[in-house]
């Protein structure tokens, strides 16, 4: 089994938004996303918890009107996000998350059916990264960061390849598609799968969404980067959320 | 949800008195717009417009449907406005509030109801095929004037926006991919602006253009004239508020003429601009005879 | 100061045991941005410079955000919203649940002489209480000495918002050198008359008789703050928007 | 069916054989409820509106959304202790010959009651109201062009009728150009008062006023129309409006007197009688 | 720049300027200003009216309406009902009303208008909210008016001190739909009314009738007087009746119970004594039994106000004894006698109309 991947470099920015307490654009293998958020803030009776914050998330389709694909995505983020916030920090508040779907990769060979929205499973891990990314910029509380990717396995010539960030077309002719977030931790936080596959090929896929997710952080020098030619496959995400942090905080703090 | 912060006393008394003394928060002369910004997405019909602080984002979209039994020789057009709680937390999904309402009455009749859109053109096969064109307007961030922005982003992305060749032979009608053939503009015939003015005072003698949320939650009414830039009004609503001379309103409409006609030539300029950004790869090489499918229409 | 004594933090990330300040003889302070996983791993939950202050046997992260959370202490400007049977609720930041103000929260005031706010009116107050599980609770007295020490209803005059580090550093003590922020004195010396008071809530209050003034000291506020200026492009801002007043 | 204007030129008779300055046939009644505060009847050729209004009174339990009606003036629970104007439209389904029922979202009708509540703010002396809210509940029977104008006169009268101090009367009407936008014509005429059919075909706006001055308090234009014939149309649509008022004034001068001659008012002291005290 | 009207250009004379029909109720503006249709006879006037032109009637000298200007001389105050726009000196109408001066002080009575609270107004009104201290009584006013828990005598006399059980007992007292009849002790700012009962003439109504009207603000309907409550024989059998006609336009009529009677004449053996047999019973929420003439009767005096509202007169002590008198007379004539109580349409007319001759 092969790993390949098509995408390019993520990029983001921070505080896109001037009007919410966090907000990041952040675009990846096609998908680009806006997220806000805010909080904590006065949560409606109906979510008060006694003991923690409610975090709201909303995920909003480029065109059309959600539909149940995009609860099942927020309830999905949702449960992972409340695990690396710190909820109980903000007891009866709520945080509120927002992410506005922009651009999604579309299928060249497809005419799509626009006006009931339906995001694709794989804009998880795009989602999730926005997501986060919000979070660091808004200084919510968090037990530590998060990255996410996804892993389509494809038949090709009588064998199956693992493809990380799979494209709309990928995914139209995988046989399953994996979505995996690991925090700075190591720990898995979120792995959803859709598909057949057999536990072997999911272990597979674990590993290679872990090599992606949970590379080390280079040291000053830089050396491993490229001396580890093992480490090819797909985007160095901590190292991106990393150095995205460290230009907000430079020039946040340039004053320092 | 939690109510909409309303600005302090201290805070309503001194932009009024600011205004009245023809000075603003910002520097701003009271008839300048703010700096008005647009990108394009990677794909067609996709206008991120700002305005100042104030952020709109317009995704266009096409769907191929069956019209409207009583119109069965146009094609289906639609503007989508919904607040999300990214605007503001005051706005709940789901729940359509009052400036929402507003926004989508406008945008409708400033652009739908003006026959910006030639509908027939959209028409495939007479009470049969039609294509439904949609437009999802979302507020990204809400510093006022949240009209004059939403409708440039609107325009904007229909005017970007390329739905995928049809042919009709023989009786059978056939929609490419945009793999198959380039994407095709729509047929476009007039582009209309919205121009927003804004009343301050009892006696409404102060007359701002583009206001920013401060100025909106201490304004005493509003007036939005929609232009063209051939000078055709394509809506105007001054729903209510303080009274206004019928003769300032004359004026406040040929001053909104003028920034109409700026509107459309800047947005003239940013879609050439783009067109020669997206020209120079040349699109259709990179298009490959190996992924040619058979259409699924 | 060099990076490697205020290294970057993300959340989650293990602190070197170096930086940790080991004084034996003061317990350790932890500030904001920093959490302690018994029994003794401390953690930062936010990004930002990690900041040790070996005298003061103290540690916090250095950010920046939007969102206020009041603590014990703090000046804020806060706003009336309604009266109750005996304390004012006030707003510090929008969508947050109201803050209240005791009515007998005011320089010698009684039941009979409290002063009257009205729902929309500014208060420079302090934040006495501000616990989690808790709305919070401000003053606009000191309890010590019972004056108001220039708290109080802001009266006339605008608010203007500011990113909550920049109203940090203009509350410095030493906010030139420490806080590289020159713009009030520079205004000052364009010979601008005006009043301010800071609000630890991002919130700046400048008043004054002239309302030119009062916009100029606010755009520069502003501008500052948003585009992160130095001292160098405040003296410029400063002179230019002086210049255009006159 | 495309409006027949070509004959217009000729005899300058429009379809239904009014000049172009006339107004239709305006019917006005107030105190046609007995258990409303203020109520109201008004027809204005065969558009007819049915108007009663609550208060001002306590408010009622809030209203979540939009659903509730538009309101005007100044929210309750805020900062501003102004009275606030809620108003409620309803369309009858027979109302219009197309019989078409529209839901209470209709995007519509919630324009129509924004406009309508911050078009009453503007006159109605909120302020003296504090805490309160005026109900203004309408009710459209009968639909044949200038919707809009008829909903705000009938309105008003119910609001003189149920003694809430304004500033004057806002009365309103519409206006109208006889030929299309397309059609270019640069001698087109202004028209007053459209019905349905000139209103389908034709450019129009509706107009209100306050009083008899030329302050426009609403202005509401919803076809293309060159900006060269607005200053027209709204100059003939002002003029309407004051002839509007001058009937509602009539309306109302005929309920007093009427009162007066019964004996359930007193005819009371004005400047000219000091004599006799 | 001033509004110009174009005309079109084959100039033809515009029409007339609309002749505005004065006094009809009816009005019309016809196709090409059409003439003015008077019809007194709608109105139910007497015949002589018709030759004096409204406009120049004395008793309409005083009618106004919203925008007319009253005065521009500076010499006067505005008072209720009018106003004065910006950067002039012109009092002018807020109200179609009539103008009413007194000294300098001109206002404008309106033809009709919510109730208007006054200090020491007797008011019948409705418990709608019982709050911690305090209940929210709806007096057809434009808020609602606050009756304090202190503001009532407690069960056990006037020197009682309240407790918190009182206050937790709230209920106990008054609860939400009770009818109260009660005195404007104090208004606030805002023109909020607080009510008191201190005193045996309020409190709890049982035993009788509610109707609405509009109240003293103008219009028909209950007007100040100088006696809103009295006691009156019930014709055909029936028993004393109470009537109370609220200021605020609430009417009750009641069975009148002698109980109530007998606390009173005890008043003049002393005042203590008397209030500490107030007792729980005040505030019983039990009907009394009625016997069906009492109950009869009571339903025609309610018809007789209705009556005399909806003809638009006025309603006080004298034209209800009378109008209850001329009622009891009207019944005897029919065919079915005491037991029609019917004053609905033509027969209220005929009613009004004989008091008012």
């Amino acid at each position: 089994m092969t790993v390949s991947t098509t995408s390019t470099a993520p990029a983001a920015a921070l505080g896109v938004l001037p009007r919410a307490d966090g907000s990041a654009k952040y675009s990846h293998a096609g998908y680009t996303v806006t997220a806000s958020v805010n909080g904590p803030i006065e949560a409606q009776r109906r979510d008060e918890h006694p003991y923690e914050a409610h975090v709201d998330v909303i995920v909003r389709p480029a065109a059309g009107v959600g539909g149940t694909r995009e609860r099942h995505l927020e309830s999905i983020l949702q449960s992972s996000l409340s695990q690396i916030i710190l909820v109980k920090n903000f007891p009866r508040s709520l945080i509120q998350i927002v992410l506005q779907v922009e651009d999604s990769p579309e299928n060249d060979y497809v005419n799509t059916k626009l006006v009931q929205a339906s995001l694709n499973f794989s804009i998880m891990p795009a989602l999730f990264q926005t997501a986060v990314l919000a979070l660091l910029s808004a200084g919510v509380p968090i037990r530590a960061t998060a990255t996410a990717t996804a892993v389509a396995i494809v038949p090709q010539d009588g064998t199956k390849r693992s493809v990380v960030d799979p494209s709309p077309r990928d995914v139209e002719i995988a046989q399953s598609v994996h979505v995996l977030a690991f925090t700075s931790h190591d720990e898995l936080l979120l792995a959803e799968s859709e598909g057949d596959f057999t536990v072997k090929e999911w272990d597979d896929v674990y590993e290679t969404a872990k090599d992606v997710c949970c590379r080390p952080v280079p040291t000053k020098e830089g050396m491993e980067m490229v001396l580890d030619d093992e480490h090819t496959n797909g985007p160095d995400l901590r190292h991106f959320l990393r150095s995205t942090m460290e230009n907000k905080v430079a020039s946040d703090l340039h004053w320092k | 949800m939690p109510r909409e912060a309303e600005p302090s006393l201290n805070e309503k008394q001194f932009v009024l008195q600011a205004l009245h003394d023809s000075v603003r928060l910002d520097g701003r002369e009271l008839e300048q717009y703010r700096p008005l910004e647009l990108t394009f997405g990677d794909q067609y019909g996709v206008a991120d417009v700002t305005l100042g602080k104030t952020r709109v984002l317009a995704k266009a979209s096409a769907e191929l449907t069956v019209p409207y039994a009583d119109r069965p020789l146009d094609g289906i057009f639609n503007i989508a406005t919904e607040l999300s709680p990214m605007t503001s937390p005051a706005f709940e999904v789901n729940r359509p509030t009052e400036t929402e309402v507003l926004i989508s009455r406008l945008l409708e009749k400033t652009v739908r109801r003006s026959g910006a859109l030639d509908t027939e053109s959209l028409c495939l096969v007479a009470g049969q095929k039609c294509w439904s064109i949609r437009v999802d307007v979302h507020v990204l961030s809400h510093d006022g004037n949240l009209i004059d922005a939403a409708c440039f982003a609107v325009v904007a992305a229909l005017r970007h926006f390329r739905k995928p060749d049809t042919s009709m032979e023989g009786g059978v009608l056939t929609v490419y991919t945009p793999a198959e053939r380039e994407p095709v503009p729509l047929s476009w015939l007039h582009s209309p602006f919205c121009v927003t003015w804004s009343f301050f005072g009892e006696e409404g003698d102060v007359a701002v253009l583009d206001a920013t949320w401060m100025e909106e939650q201490v304004r005493s009414g509003s007036c939005t004239i929609s232009l063209n830039k051939h000078g055709e009004i394509c809506q105007i609503a001054k729903l209510g508020g303080v009274p206004v001379e019928a003769v300032s309103l004359l004026q406040c409409t040929n001053v909104a003429l003028v920034k109409a006609k700026d509107m459309s030539s800047k947005l003239d300029r940013w879609l050439a601009e783009d067109a020669r950004r997206r020209d120079k790869g040349g699109l259709l090489a990179e298009l490959s005879a190996e992924n040619d499918r058979v259409p699924d229409m | 100061m060099t990076t490697t004594e205020r290294p970057l933090v993300l959340p989650g990330d293990p602190i070197s045991p170096d930086l940790i300040p080991s004084s034996t003889s003061k317990p350790l302070r932890l500030g904001p941005g920093l959490r302690h996983v018994p029994p003794s791993d401390i953690v930062p939950v936010v990004a930002g410079q990690l900041i040790t202050n070996h005298q003061k046997n103290s540690m916090w992260v250095e950010y920046n955000s939007n969102r206020y959370i009041p603590a014990p202490g703090d000046l804020i400007i806060a706003q009336i919203l309604r009266s109750g049977p005996d304390l004012y609720f006030t707003s510090i930041s929008p969508y947050t649940p109201p803050a209240t103000l005791p009515h007998l929260s005011f320089e010698s005031a009684t039941k009979k002489t409290r002063p009257q706010l009205a729902p929309g009116a500014l208060v420079y107050a302090r934040v006495v209480l501000a616990n989690k599980h808790m709305d919070p609770e401000i003053e606009c007295v000191s309890q010590s000495t019972g004056k108001s020490d220039g708290l109080g209803e802001l009266k006339g005059g605008m608010v203007f918002d500011v990113s909550l580090q920049f109203a940090r550093r203009l509350l410095m003590a030493k906010s030139k050198e420490e806080g590289k922020v020159e713009v009030l004195e520079l205004l000052g010396g364009e010979g601008l008359a005006f009043e301010i008071a800071v609000g630890r809530n991002g919130k700046v209050w400048v008043g004054g008789e002239d309302v030119k003034a009062i916009v100029v000291v606010g755009r520069t506020l502003r501008e500052t703050d948003e585009g992160g200026l130095g001292v160098e492009a405040q003296r410029k801002l400063v002179r230019r928007l002086a210049k255009g007043m006159k | 069916m495309p409006l027949d204007t070509s004959t217009y030129g000729l005899a300058l008779l429009r379809v239904d054989g009014r000049r172009w300055n006339e107004l239709r046939r305006i019917h006005g009644q107030i105190r046609t409820q007995a258990a409303a505060d203020g109520s109201s009847y008004l027809e204005m050729g065969h558009t007819k509106v049915m108007c009663v209004v609550t208060g001002p009174s306590e408010p009622g339990p809030r209203r979540g959304g939009a659903a509730g009606g538009a309101s005007g003036g100044a929210g309750s629970g805020g900062q501003s202790k102004d009275a606030e104007v809620v108003v409620n439209i309803v369309i009858a389904g027979f109302s219009s010959v197309d019989r078409k029922r529209r839901g209470r979202g209709d995007k519509r009708t919630l324009e129509m009651q924004f406009t309508l509540s911050n078009t009453l703010a503007a006159t109605l002396h909120t302020h003296l109201f504090p805490h309160s809210q005026i109900n203004i509940s309408l009710h459209v029977l009968s639909q044949d062009g200038s919707l809009l104008a008829a909903l705000i006169n009938a309105a008003t009268l119910a609001c003189v009728d149920a003694g809430i101090p304004m500033t004057d009367y806002v009365t309103a009407c519409t206006a109208g150009s006889t030929s299309t936008y397309a059609a270019n014509d640069e001698g087109a005429d202004p028209l007053l008062d459209l019905n349905h059919q000139e209103e389908q075909e034709l450019p129009g706006l509706t107009v209100a006023t306050l009083g008899e001055s030329d302050k426009v308090v609403a202005l509401v234009c919803e076809s293309r129309v060159q900006i060269s014939r607005l200053e027209g149309m709204l100059a003939v649509g002002v003029d309407g409006c004051k002839q509007v008022r001058e009937i509602l004034d009539q309306v109302i001068k005929a309920q007093g007197r009427k009162m007066i001659l019964e004996g359930t008012v007193d005819k009371g002291t004005g400047l000219n009688d000091m004599d006799l005290d | 720049m001033p509004i110009t009207i174009l005309s079109p250009k084959p100039s033809h004379p515009p029409p007339s300027p609309h002749d505005i029909s004065d006094s009809d109720s009816d009005l019309s503006s016809d196709d090409g200003g059409g003439g003015a249709h008077l019809d007194f006879a709608s109105l139910g006037l007497p015949s002589h009216q018709k030759s004096t032109h409204p406009s120049n009637n004395p008793l309409f000298t005083n009618l106004v309406t919203p925008g007319t200007l009253i005065t521009p001389d500076p010499q006067w105050m505005r008072g209720h009902g009018t106003y004065i726009p910006p950067s002039t000196t012109n009092i002018t109408s807020s109200l179609a009303g009539i103008t009413t001066r007194t000294n300098k002080l001109i206002s404008v009575s309106p033809l009709r208008a919510r109730y208007t609270p006054e200090v020491g107004d007797l008011v019948v009104g409705r418990i709608l909210e019982v709050q911690a201290k305090r209940w929210r009584v709806d007096i057809n006013s434009i808020q609602l008016a606050s009756l304090p828990l202190s503001a009532i005598n407690l069960p056990g006399g006037i020197l009682r001190k309240r407790t918190e059980t009182d206050e937790l007992q709230i209920r106990t007292f008054f609860a939400e739909g009770d009818l109260v009849v009660a005195e404007v002790q104090q208004l606030f700012q805002d023109g909020g009314a607080i009510l008191h009962t201190r005193s045996l003439k309020y409190g709890k109504l049982r035993n009788g009738l509610f109707v609405a009207l509009s109240g003293q603000g103008g219009g028909s309907g209950v007007v100040r007087s100088r006696r809103q409550v009295w006691t009156m024989e019930g014709q055909n059998g029936g028993g004393k009746m109470d009537v109370i006609l609220g200021v605020n336009g609430y009417v009750w009529i009641s069975k009148h119970v002698e109980q109530v009677a007998k606390e009173l004449e005890q008043k003049h053996m002393g005042i203590t004594n008397m209030e500490e047999n107030v007792s729980a019973g005040v505030y019983s929420s039990q009907n009394d039994f009625i016997d069906s003439a009492t109950m009869r009767e009571i339903a025609r005096l309610r018809n007789v106000v209705t009556a005399l509202v909806e003809n638009g007169c006025r309603v006080d002590e004298d034209m209800v004894i009378r109008g209850y008198a001329e009622a009891c007379e009207m019944a005897m004539l029919g065919e079915t006698g005491a037991e029609d109580i019917y004053l609905g349409g033509q027969r209220g007319e005929e009613l009004t109309r004989t008091l008012r001759n």
